[in-house]
């Protein structure tokens, strides 16, 4: 059998599947479906300093093969999470990494020192393109500087593994990651979602309280690869390949574009249980085509 | 709660009237205890413009021969589709989730409102008071006749009575106009309420001045249904909480509605 | 009946549906499905100063809900256009309107100097999106002193109607869409295709003999309808609303979100008689919403 | 030429083989003329997966009871949801595409040679050239016996032979190794072609080795199926063509195919 474990930054996933944050709630919600254990790693819901309660509702519109969401980080703050969920989900097999937000970069430090304190927890990511939040959020990841800056401030105040969240509502991603590889980043996870809309012809009316939200599923995905591919020719750090993921085949089109890893979305939400299934369907495929190890796929896509 | 996620096969098809339809479902595995107001959610696969599974409470339940079945009312592409699946055909289901109506002490008298769709939880829940020595009244109100037709799923489980918007079966009008609720003296222990959010309003307003206990049936958008996307929100005195996990069922005076 | 007509720029249309350039060839392919007449406009394929073979084969990768290109402005040139095509299209009824391409400032300006001659020809459509070219194309549209750059020139150099064709390639498109309106663009036509990429996963190769192409179709929609409505809060002139159209309701939807009128491309592809469908489409709506004219339904969406 | 596009109601689907169906359906208008290479545009709606519509040969046409067929393989999404349609089912068809092969002079004797779907086209091939009084030998390749079986709806208009690559009929082999080319002196007027492009390359090799004129039909990946996109071209000696327009049929030594 093929050696499915994957390296990033330093910190090993027993696999290359992992969960991408908000589509896997704090994961006891699919306790119900699979052992978590089989997980690579597991992205929590994005978490800020202080508790906050998200976007009014509607908070999601379908579209074309994918979905809008306005949730804008409903939490209940990292003490919280500190608290009272980690505990409750710490004795999972599998790494539990946090995904963090903030309206400041002084938010951001703070969350991340922290979650610093926390030995088991071994890295967190960092978000910097949440379209659903008003302050802060994506608009740290929509500028170089910015980016930067946020980046070496969390570097500063964190030991263990970084990974940085960009946001694919940019002109040049590639540009933005190696910003953040300069800034001390040990990996980077792309893409969060496209900032999009819908309207309700019949009512004439924005369908989301926010009127713009943010767009995932398999409609995102041409898109996500060819970020994961830019941003892989540009930066030596891995990359976490992500968007409209919903079958093994599609991680794997994402790792031969370049990712060291994946994150499961959307696909989570038709099929609670689809991380198992591309568990099981990349070992299938690294039979088929005589490969000793997982890692071998990344970028091994031919021009 | 251990819950289920597998392909069931269609048994049956059928519509009792023009719009809405029961379809029927066998399951592979033993299914678990099912409460008035939980729900599960469908895949309704290959289907243009549908991407999410759909949500359906669950109508009714055998358990000695798995079967499970939904009443669903077209309103779209995903509903059109279901509607029109052939015995032996397969569908995903996810279930049972959400909570469910919380049962009053035995002996009590009970008030269900209904209209629309909403009606399908009130199969379990009338059996369930009927267990429990409840005095039951379903009050269900449509556009017309056809309607209301499926009111007769309850007549076993309590009286049956019935309002139309054009008079062509029970009495004309809203639900919120019966003359139940007109005598001015409305002696239920207990209200409960589907359909309609401003039908739910306006029950919940009655229930209030008249000081009785109401639960309500929320349908909001939902992306998962099992408490993972946070989309399905609902404003309540405790903040925002997941209609799919913490509901569908809500007491009205738990929720943030002006009424 | 409603009034169906549209004023951009001091030009009308008859309605508001036009066909978007490169999915409508030069309007002679459509001739055996419905009377071109019928339309508001058509935006003819891409042109250039000199003839282009554009690039190899394979072009198209079919994605969830929409498709990949890579044609890469495949014509015969600008003079062939004016010599042979035109003079084969010019009795249709609708405003023909080239959509013209360069690799440089002069390049644009030359083939706007030609079109201007015209006298027919009312308008023209600067591509400064077009992501499958490897010079000029999408750069010019991906910063703002270059997209203003060249819009400034081609206004100088053409006196009629100018419509600018903008790329969703960019963090900010509003702030582009203000540069040329300030640069003299009479109108803006958004968006253009999102730069995508697809991978074979059992070749290990990529789909495209270009790597990345051009993602259309109703995937795009909930981005494109963000984009319009972005750009109409930000400009003053009309905009074209382009992205995912396949039928009556997404028209309504763009125009709701801001757009003056819409341009339906990939769908033609599905169904080409689509545009004549999509016109008695919005008919009904205005008449079911008691509209008087479809003008009112630009930007009348509530929040 | 004048073109349909119309919703379609499938009469038939069946499998003359496992992988590969013959679906005939019957068109709500009168057919136009139908030349042999002319193909069509089917819509696959309601397919996860499946966005465009998928091009296909057509198979043979009934002018009197405007029924028109096509032989498609399984290969993926779209051919597997189309060979699931039922009688009485619609489908929306654009036709007819493309140009066609030519004929050459009455009397010449010519080869056809077909591997996979690739040989839907030679119904209407073969029995236009039976008519114009030719000469016809099909030599019609597969994996195995299955994968020729259908070689018997050529046998009303000449010869035919067949290749299986396990020899479980006809010469065991390529279409190319077959001993009709081993001779040394192959006496064909004509070649035509269409399956797998390694195997028209190497048959437009031979034709030319032996200066016979041969013609091959393209299987390029199609947007639009009727020459607005510019996605399917092919390299030719006067630049990129449209399959789907100049093409689907080439002249070998049109197109730039170092052979
Ligand atoms: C907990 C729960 C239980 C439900 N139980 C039942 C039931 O027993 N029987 C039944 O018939 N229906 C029930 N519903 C509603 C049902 O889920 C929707 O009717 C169904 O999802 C519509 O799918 P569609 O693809 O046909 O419609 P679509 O094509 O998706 O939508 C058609 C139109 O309806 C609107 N719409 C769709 N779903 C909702 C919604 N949930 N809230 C508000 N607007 C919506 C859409 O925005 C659109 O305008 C329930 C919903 C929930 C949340
Ligand atoms: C002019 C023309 C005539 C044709 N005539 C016939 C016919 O008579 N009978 C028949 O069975 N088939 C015919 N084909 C091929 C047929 O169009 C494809 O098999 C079909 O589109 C596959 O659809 P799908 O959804 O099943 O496969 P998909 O799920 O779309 O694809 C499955 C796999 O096949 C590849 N693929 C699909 N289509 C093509 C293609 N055209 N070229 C190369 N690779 C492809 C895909 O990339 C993918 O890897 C013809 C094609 C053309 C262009
Ligand atoms: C409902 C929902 C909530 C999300 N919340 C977060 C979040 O809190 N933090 C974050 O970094 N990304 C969040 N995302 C983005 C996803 O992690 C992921 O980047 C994106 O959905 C694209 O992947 P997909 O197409 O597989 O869903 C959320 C996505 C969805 C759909
Ligand atoms: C095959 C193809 C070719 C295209 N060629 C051009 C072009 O030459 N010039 C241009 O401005 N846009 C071109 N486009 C972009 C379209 O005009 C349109 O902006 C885009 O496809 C989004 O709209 P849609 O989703 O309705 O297709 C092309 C699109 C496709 C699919
Ligand atoms: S629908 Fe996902 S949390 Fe309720
Ligand atoms: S497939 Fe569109 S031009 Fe040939």
């Amino acid at each position: 059998m093929a050696d499915l474990r994957v390296n990033i930054g330093g910190l090993e996933f027993k696999n290359p599947v992992t969960t991408a944050s908000g589509t896997f709630g704090n994961g006891e919600e699919f306790e119900d479906f699979f052992d978590l254990d089989l997980l690579g790693g597991m992205f929590v819901k994005g978490m800020t300093l202080e508790p906050r309660e998200g976007n009014d509702y509607p908070r999601m519109a379908e579209t074309a093969s994918g979905m809008l969401n306005a949730v804008g980080l409903q939490n209940k703050g990292v003490d919280h999470f500190i608290k009272e969920i980690y505990p409750r989900i710490k004795h999972f097999d599998t790494h539990i990494i946090p995904n963090i937000n903030g309206s400041t970069v002084e938010d951001y430090i703070e969350v991340a020192e922290k979650l610093n304190e926390i030995e088991t927890i071994p890295a967190i990511e960092l978000n910097i393109s949440c379209p659903n939040v008003k302050a802060g959020g994506m608009l740290f990841g929509t500028s170089c500087p910015s980016a930067i800056a946020v980046t070496e401030a969390v570097r500063k105040a964190y030991d263990k593994v970084l990974i940085v969240k960009l946001s694919p509502n940019v002109t040049d991603i590639a540009e933005i990651a190696k910003g953040v590889e300069g800034a001390g980043a040990d990996s980077v996870s792309l893409i969060n979602t496209l900032l999009g809309m819908a309207v309700d012809a019949e009512k004439r009316k924005s369908v989301l309280s926010t009127v713009t939200g943010g767009l995932s599923g398999p409609a995102v995905k041409p898109v996500a690869l060819r970020m994961v591919w830019q941003v892989y020719n540009a930066v030596k750090i891995p990359v976490f390949g992500i968007g409209g993921i919903m079958n093994a085949t599609d991680a794997v089109e994402f790792m031969l574009a370049g990712a060291a890893a994946v994150q499961v979305g959307t696909a989570n939400f038709i099929d609670p249980q689809i991380p198992v299934k591309i568990i099981k369907g990349i070992e299938n495929y690294l039979e088929r085509h005589h490969f000793d190890s997982v890692s071998e796929l990344t970028g091994a896509m031919e021009i | 709660m251990s819950k289920i996620i597998a392909d069931h096969v269609v048994v049956e098809v059928r519509y009792p009237v023009n719009d809405s339809f029961i379809i029927t479902l066998r399951s592979p595995v033993d299914i678990p205890d099912i409460l008035p107001g939980n729900f599960a959610e469908i895949q309704i696969e290959n289907t243009t413009g549908v991407f999410l599974r759909r949500p359906f409470s669950i109508l009714d339940v055998d358990y000695e021969s798995r079967m499970i079945s939904f009443f669903i009312k077209i309103i779209g592409k995903g509903t059109k589709k279901l509607g029109e699946a052939k015995r032996g055909d397969k569908v995903s289901l996810i279930y049972p989730l959400g909570n469910s109506f919380s049962l009053p002490e035995p002996g009590k008298k009970v008030l269900i409102v209904g209209g629309g769709s909403g009606i399908a939880p009130f199969v379990l829940l009338g059996r369930n008071l009927k267990s429990n020595n409840n005095d039951v009244t379903f009050l269900i109100g449509g556009k017309s006749k056809k309607d209301v037709l499926v009111s007769s799923l309850f007549s076993g489980f309590g009286k049956v009575l019935t309002t139309t918007e054009d008079g062509s079966a029970g009495e004309k009008g809203f639900v919120t106009g019966h003359s139940l609720f007109k005598s001015g003296n409305i002696h239920f222990d207990k209200i409960y309420s589907c359909g309609p959010e401003p039908m739910m309003k306006a029950i919940g307003k009655i229930a209030n001045r008249n000081g009785i206990d109401c639960e309500v049936s929320l349908e909001n958008m939902m992306a998962c249904g099992f408490g993972a996307c946070l989309c399905c929100v609902t404003e309540t005195i405790e903040g925002n909480k997941r209609v799919c996990k913490e509901g569908p069922v809500f007491n009205v005076n738990y929720l943030k509605w002006r009424i």
